[in-house]
């Protein structure tokens, strides 16, 4: 099977966790299922740049850097999702993001 | 040029992808909380799969590592602040479903079409001998700027993280003055002091 | 135990005597002497947190309106008896410590018991440890309804020795068990292992008078969906409504714990005895004495996860009640061994510091935490302190503050380093006339 | 998965990879057989009939009948026990064996530690399915404790990894062959053998299963389901024994004898070790351990892992 056509569907699948995760964050009322939403979407993300490394440049670090970033930013959204609906919670007793409507500006 | 990759990495790869996708959408389909944890978990672990076939050993261990902590912390907030933990009473609790369909749909057309007109140059690429010793020069040596502003954005996660969560300074738990020997909390920790 | 295979050689169920036991007004309805059926008795709704038929958790059963007090079971002709039906495969005596007695006479070469599989049972946490030096067997309250393996902390026989070497009846004491002419035609104890059970002390001698009428507050039909309420730090969360007890590892018998958990913390905690009227007055647990502060202590090393330490405590108390004086002498020893590595055990006074703090004046020799209160009881254990101190009465309000809003294991602690029974709920019942 | 690295091939390149894989669940089910046999010595102090014990109990679980629980989450409630024992297979993957391991990859010892993180998921899933309060506290309780255990672990192993300068157990104990690590990394020893007993709950972190709510994840189990998580249980209790003896006790490395066989006596020994010490223990209160844990054993690892760096940027190690 010719490298190309792996990448392609390695990609394809990709772009479906990240759709799929698009979904899930805008249709989802609860915080914490919109939270699962992102980390879908970031999944493909890694996914994508694990490809990126091995079908493009694996003499470089540079993709594996992108993979990195990407699990940093999946650590400090849930850590920062999770003290947001605690604090969210301890004021106004909510967890869905309707109810947190107020919050807009 | 074709792949490195075995057949039986090829099809590892195009299984393991169905699969975490199927996974991904299992999370949004399934009544119990508990259950839409694991399968992302699932999902995750999936990945982990393609990425150990693409040699990223280091990065598909430590993905399944962080991403299990995370999920299993995450199923205990579900059950801490949500309705339904365990899908006994099935309720959908969403909104604008359709809008969001079209939206993620929307990107994952955009992207395939992309993935699949895009000619990608992929070519004679040279393999390093250790994909982790490699990462760990990187992060040690010319990535180091991009390592050093991840540890100290990861250190100010920590920090205001746990005083968005927590209700009690260190005025509550040592007095005004700061002066108590002991703080006093609902539940006395393990240190001696 | 193996019975199948036992070395006990000669045991000899036939001399057990479950001294006083008066079934006598049970209302087995349909029984017809020769033929009751136990299989049919009816025990589906019973909620038994792990055996067949029912599957709630443990908290939940409420045996709390059985009144076992009027029993005669002294003309009872089991010899119909039909115990195929039962299922006790779940049970897990694994925990339970026999390490005292001694097998010598049992016997169960006699009985014919085709049909019950005991095969692997295992109560483990059952802690049948309630003293008593008279061999009438004081565990006034035990339901052995709720024995429907409720509390009993299935699980593990850590400390089990199982070989039949360990296992020691002796100081079972059911004399007055009268199943003469019983034919329990099948039970089959060939593949039971009752490693570690620790019958030295059962007192089923109050066990007169079930009268299963009661099932007074089972509710265990459905699950009720979770609601949420303030937990301690202010946060709105999921509440799950509990009822421990009445029959649980190192738990008072008869005590029932109702409350509400939020993850593992304990709030709106509420204690009621069971079977108050029922129980005769031969609870040793309220004194002071050697024994009860060995058994106290093993108790609550069992709860504290300390089962080796918890092991020789019982060995200590059992051989404390010998006639023979070289086993008193080393018992002796072992009492001051144990209650001087529990006193001095770092790693239990770090656990332990601090929980369960009662400062109510009055409280005496409850004062303090429970670290405070499991020293005052190694003292005792060691012989050391022989003035014995009146305990103070205990009310289970009192206690109830003590344990809100505290971790489900602080709470346990707390519970097991209080010298809580109902004997002395009883007797304050008394005194004030009710 | 790159084989390249020490040189050393797989056992599965070397001998197949059916007896490779054979070799492992054998060897896990023996270290099984072992931590539980000598735990039985230990705590019923009688003969070594007791040590039979365990295999009695484990046919009689096999045979006992299921019992289950009102409205479990079956699915993932099996799931959860079925886990158990396939991580601790899949951790004792990469424990070098007669000098190979099953898998080799450039960063085993993250699979180590990312196997027994899968079992955090493992464990609370045993703890959920069964719908059961204790068992659901039981299941909460492995979690606190693995937050107060985890960093501490993957401090410890990184300690190993910067002193042999690679993450291959392979190269880790090629590494070991003058100096044993845990000489210099006496700290990080202890807190990888306490961190083995807490994330196999046993010992003085024995309280996700703890008898204070009657056994915890354990309690609404039966039959084979509790048969494969005390198996689970005690072969990952063992396959830490032999990671600690790779890691930190320079492997089959030791004169005389062939190298299996000192690699079976260090690995015995740190299975007596576990027992004698965590056996004379009373259980660890998770909430006490979590501010030692945070305040007291990461600064600890990570004062070792800097000692450690230092030695190796000065060629301590070379």
């Amino acid at each position: 099977m010719s490298a190309e056509l792996v990448l392609q569907i390695v990609l394809t699948v990709a772009a479906a966790l990240i759709g799929v995760g698009l979904f899930g964050a805008l249709s989802q009322q609860s915080i914490v299922m919109i939270m699962m939403g992102f980390e879908l979407a970031l999944n493909g993300v890694l996914l994508a740049g694990g490809a990126a490394w091995y079908f493009f440049a694996p003499d470089r670090a540079d993709a594996q850097m992108l993979v990195v970033v990407a699990l940093v930013v999946m650590a400090v959204e849930m850590a920062m999702g999770f003290a947001a609906v605690i604090a969210a919670y301890r004021t106004r007793q909510v967890d869905m993001i309707d109810m947190a409507a107020d919050l807009k500006g | 040029m074709l792949t490195d990759l075995s057949a039986w990495a090829v099809t590892a790869v195009v299984v393991l992808g169905a699969l975490s996708v199927a996974a991904g959408i299992a999370v949004f389909v399934v009544d119990s909380m508990a259950r839409a944890t694991f399968a992302l978990l699932a999902s995750f672990l999936a990945v982990t799969g393609v990425l150990i076939a693409f040699d990223l050993d280091y990065l598909a261990f430590v993905t399944a590592l962080m991403m299990t902590i995370e999920m299993a912390i995450m199923a205990v907030f579900m059950i801490m602040f949500m309705m339904n933990p365990a899908g006994l009473m099935p309720m959908t609790m969403v909104h604008n479903a359709r809008g969001s369909a079209l939206v993620g749909a929307g990107a994952f057309v955009a992207l395939t079409v992309g993935i699949w007109t895009i000619d990608w140059p992929v070519g004679e690429v040279t393999r390093p001998a250790d994909s982790t010793r490699q990462l760990g020069e990187a992060i040690m040596g010319s990535h180091m700027l991009a390592m050093l502003v991840i540890g100290v954005g990861l250190f100010a996660t920590i920090i205001s993280g746990t005083l968005l969560a927590t209700a009690r300074g260190r005025y509550d738990r040592f007095g005004a003055d700061l002066r108590a020997a002991r703080p006093n909390d609902p539940v006395p920790g393990g240190l001696p002091r | 135990m193996d019975h199948g295979g036992s070395d006990g050689g000669g045991m000899d169920h036939a001399a057990m005597g479950h001294g006083g036991m008066d079934h006598g007004g049970m209302g087995h309805g349909g029984s017809d002497g020769g033929g009751m059926d136990h299989a049919a008795m009816g025990h589906a709704g019973m909620s038994h947190g792990d055996s067949e038929d029912g599957g709630s958790d443990d908290g939940g059963i409420d045996h709390a309106a059985m009144d076992h007090s009027g029993m005669d079971h002294s003309g009872m002709d089991h010899s119909g008896m039909d115990h195929s039906g039962m299922d006790h495969s779940g049970m897990d005596h694994g925990g339970m410590d026999h390490g005292d007695s001694d097998d010598g006479g049992m016997d169960h070469g006699g009985s014919d018991d085709r049909g019950m599989d005991h095969a692997a049972t295992g109560h483990v946490g059952m802690d049948h440890g309630d003293d008593s030096d008279d061999g009438a067997m004081d565990q006034v309250g035990m339901d052995h309804a709720a024995m429907g393996h409720a509390g009993m902390s299935h699980g593990d026989s850590e400390d089990g020795g199982s070989d039949d070497g360990e296992i020691d009846h002796a100081a079972m004491d059911h004399s007055g068990m009268d199943h003469g002419g019983s034919d329990d035609g099948g039970m089959d104890h060939g593949g039971s292992e009752h490693g570690g059970m620790d019958h030295a002390a059962m007192g089923h001698g109050g066990h007169g008078g079930m009268d299963h009428s009661g099932h007074g507050g089972m509710d265990v039909a459905g699950l009720p969906m979770a609601e949420t309420a303030t937990d301690r730090d202010g946060l709105q969360l999921d509440e799950l409504k509990v009822s421990l007890g009445p029959v649980l590892p190192g738990w008072p018998t008869g005590l029932l714990l109702r409350g509400r958990l939020q993850g593992d913390v304990l709030t709106g905690v509420g204690l009621s005895w069971l079977d108050q009227e029922g129980a005769s007055a031969d609870a040793l647990d309220a004194g002071d004495s050697r024994p009860a502060a060995l058994d106290r202590l093993a108790r609550f090393l069992d709860v504290a996860g300390w089962p080796l330490a918890a092991h020789e405590a019982r060995q200590a108390r059992a051989g404390l009640m010998s006639h023979d004086p070289d086993v008193v002498a080393q018992a002796d020893r072992l009492a001051v061994r144990v209650a001087r590595r529990v006193r001095r055990s770092r790693t239990l006074a770090w656990s332990a510091r601090g929980t369960g703090v009662m400062t109510t004046e009055g409280s005496g020799p409850l004062e303090g935490d429970v670290l405070d209160r499991v020293r005052r009881w190694c003292d005792t254990a060691a012989g050391e302190q022989h003035a014995p101190e009146p305990l103070p009465e205990l009310r289970l309000d009192t206690v109830a503050t003590l344990l809100e809003g505290a971790e489900i294991g602080a709470a346990r602690l707390t519970l097991a380093s209080l010298p809580l029974s109902r004997q002395t709920a009883l007797e304050h019942s008394e005194a004030a006339g009710v | 998965m790159s084989d390249s690295g020490a040189g050393i091939a797989t056992s599965a390149a070397a001998w197949g990879l059916a007896p490779a894989v054979l070799l492992v669940a054998v060897v896990a089910l023996l270290l099984a057989f072992g931590v539980a046999a000598v735990d039985r010595l230990v705590v019923s102090g009688a003969g070594s009939r007791a040590m039979w014990e365990p295999l009695r109990s484990g046919v009689r679980l096999m045979a006992e009948e299921r019992r289950t629980t009102l409205a479990p989450d079956s699915l993932l409630w099996r799931l959860g026990c079925a886990s158990v024992p396939v991580l601790a297979l899949l951790s004792l993957a990469v424990v070098p064996l007669g000098g190979r391991t099953l898998l080799s990859t450039s960063a085993d010892l993250v699979w180590f530690n990312a196997m027994e993180s899968i079992l955090w998921a493992a464990v609370w899933l045993v703890g959920w399915g069964p719908n059961a309060v204790h068992a659901l506290t039981g299941g909460y309780r492995f979690l606190i404790q693995g937050l107060s255990y985890e960093l501490p672990l993957m401090f410890s192993l990184i300690t190993v990894g910067i002193g042999a300068q690679s993450l291959r157990a392979t190269d880790v104990v090629a590494a070991q062959e003058s100096l044993w690590f845990v000489l210099t990394m006496p700290v990080a020893f202890a807190v990888f053998l306490a961190t083995a007993a807490a994330f196999a709950f046993w010992g003085p972190f024995a309280s996700p299963a703890g008898v204070d709510v009657a056994g915890g994840v354990r309690s609404e189990l039966s039959g084979v389901e509790r048969l494969l998580v005390e198996l689970g249980r005690a072969a990952f209790l063992g396959a830490a024994a032999a990671m600690a003896t790779a890691a930190f006790l320079g492997g089959d490395a030791g004169p005389w004898l062939p190298g299996p066989v000192w690699q079976l006596v260090k690995t015995v020994g740190v299975v007596v070790l576990f027992v004698l010490i965590g056996r004379r223990l009373p259980v660890v209160r998770p909430e006490r351990f979590v501010e030692v844990a945070w305040m007291v054993l990461i600064p600890l690892t990570l004062l070792q892992a800097l000692v450690v760096a230092v030695l190796s940027l000065s060629g301590f190690y070379a």
